[in-house]
């Protein structure tokens, strides 16, 4: 089990290789990787929009901790790594990454889904979204994401 | 008690973090949700609409009902939307 | 879509940068990447098991060809990338990298488990389990592969 | 006709593939099967159990009605077993 939360970007074959060197006893490994979408709403001649994204230092990696924690209840794993980015981000970065191994793909890929669905809904990031010098726009949170995360059985209500 | 504020909250407060001391009778979140209103403009709106305002004390989700306690750190901030 | 069948090793990093090269409408990538197991039925001080992966060149393409374009009719997606290799292999080797890349999460998670899950019980390829100077064993099929499978809503029954 | 045998399949036949003629009367994949068993050891017993023996007919799923012609290239396999 481990998490940053880093500006920089990250490197997915030396995290994928941090998690596999020297061990003979993974059989699947889930990977998730979340990017920064043009804007949705964004018309023909609008810049190019780019996104801010703030978090709560310290809750960030306990909740993320904690949810890897659930995780490794939930399914016999082997290994788990997210790493999320904080600070300004252009379309096509690369926001987010997660890693679940296990001896069978079942469960890294659950485990996976269930990192990345958590994490959305309890982990305190927040996204900013601005295009050239027009004021930012807080992205709203999803129902869908809700339901993602409830679909998990057992889960919590989700707090507040 | 330390209070501190996130993405649209803290830009309609004014301010990432305050140091506040709420009187003794202030026992809960809620509590201490009415008193900070209380204090007039930004608070009284800035914490519209209630059921969208989360809250952690001590960097663990908390409800309206949770104690709080001089010593805590109190974050009010929206639904997450990372990932 | 596209797929290799080949005795290389791949490069992860690179078939990622592939399916993400300029391009800002992918929100999501779900990568899953199998790996050689150390036998499990290997007793204390026998020898490493290697894994010899046998193929039928030209169908196997076309199978996974296939089910690649039937991802594409079941999910909006924006790529996807089988790599499998053949010849023989070690504990801890790369077997099979699939990646699928959605505007969201959902459909690149369902689409990656969809390929891997097809590809085991459609795709032409044998695992023969050698340890040391013994004789080979051919790996059985796993009811648990068929069952993965068949979970697809509207997946035919299996061929043959 | 060409027949490829893979895996087990291949080992017990003792070779990777081979050209045949069978006669008229072969027109499935049933009767090719019964046919290369008349040809005896090794053919009479390699194929056991029949329904671990699966088979294409020019790469594609075929099944024991599906009819075989001269040009054909047909392959027996036991389960795939890749991933």
């Amino acid at each position: 089990m481990s998490v940053s939360v880093q500006e920089a970007d990250f490197d997915v074959a030396a995290e994928i290789q941090a998690v596999t060197a020297g061990r003979c006893d993974i059989g699947g490994l889930a990977v998730f990787i979340g990017l920064v979408r043009d804007l949705a709403e964004r018309a023909d001649g609008d810049p190019p929009g780019s996104m801010t994204l703030e978090h709560y230092p310290g809750m960030t990696e306990r909740q993320i901790e904690e949810i890897e924690a659930e995780a490794n209840v939930r399914w016999p794993l082997l290994a788990t790594r997210v790493v999320h980015r904080v600070g300004r981000l252009e379309p096509g970065d690369r926001i987010v990454l997660v890693i679940a191994a296990s001896a069978h793909r079942a469960a890294a890929f659950d485990a996976c889904q269930f990192l990345i669905d958590w994490l959305k809904t309890r982990a305190p990031f927040w996204k900013l979204e601005q295009a050239g010098d027009a004021p930012g726009r807080w992205v709203d949170a999803r129902a869908s994401d809700e339901d993602a995360a409830a679909r998990w059985q057992g889960s919590p209500p989700t707090a507040g | 008690m330390h209070i501190r504020y996130f993405a649209w909250l803290r830009q309609r407060v004014g301010v990432a973090e305050e140091t506040v001391a709420p009187p003794a009778e202030v026992g809960d979140v809620a509590g201490l949700l009415a008193w900070l209103k209380a204090r007039g403009a930004p608070y009284d709106t800035a914490f519209e609409p209630d059921a969208a305002i989360r809250v952690a004390i001590n960097q663990v989700y908390a409800r309206r009902e949770t104690p709080v306690h001089a010593g805590d750190e109190v974050a009010f901030f929206p639904p997450v939307t990372g990932g």
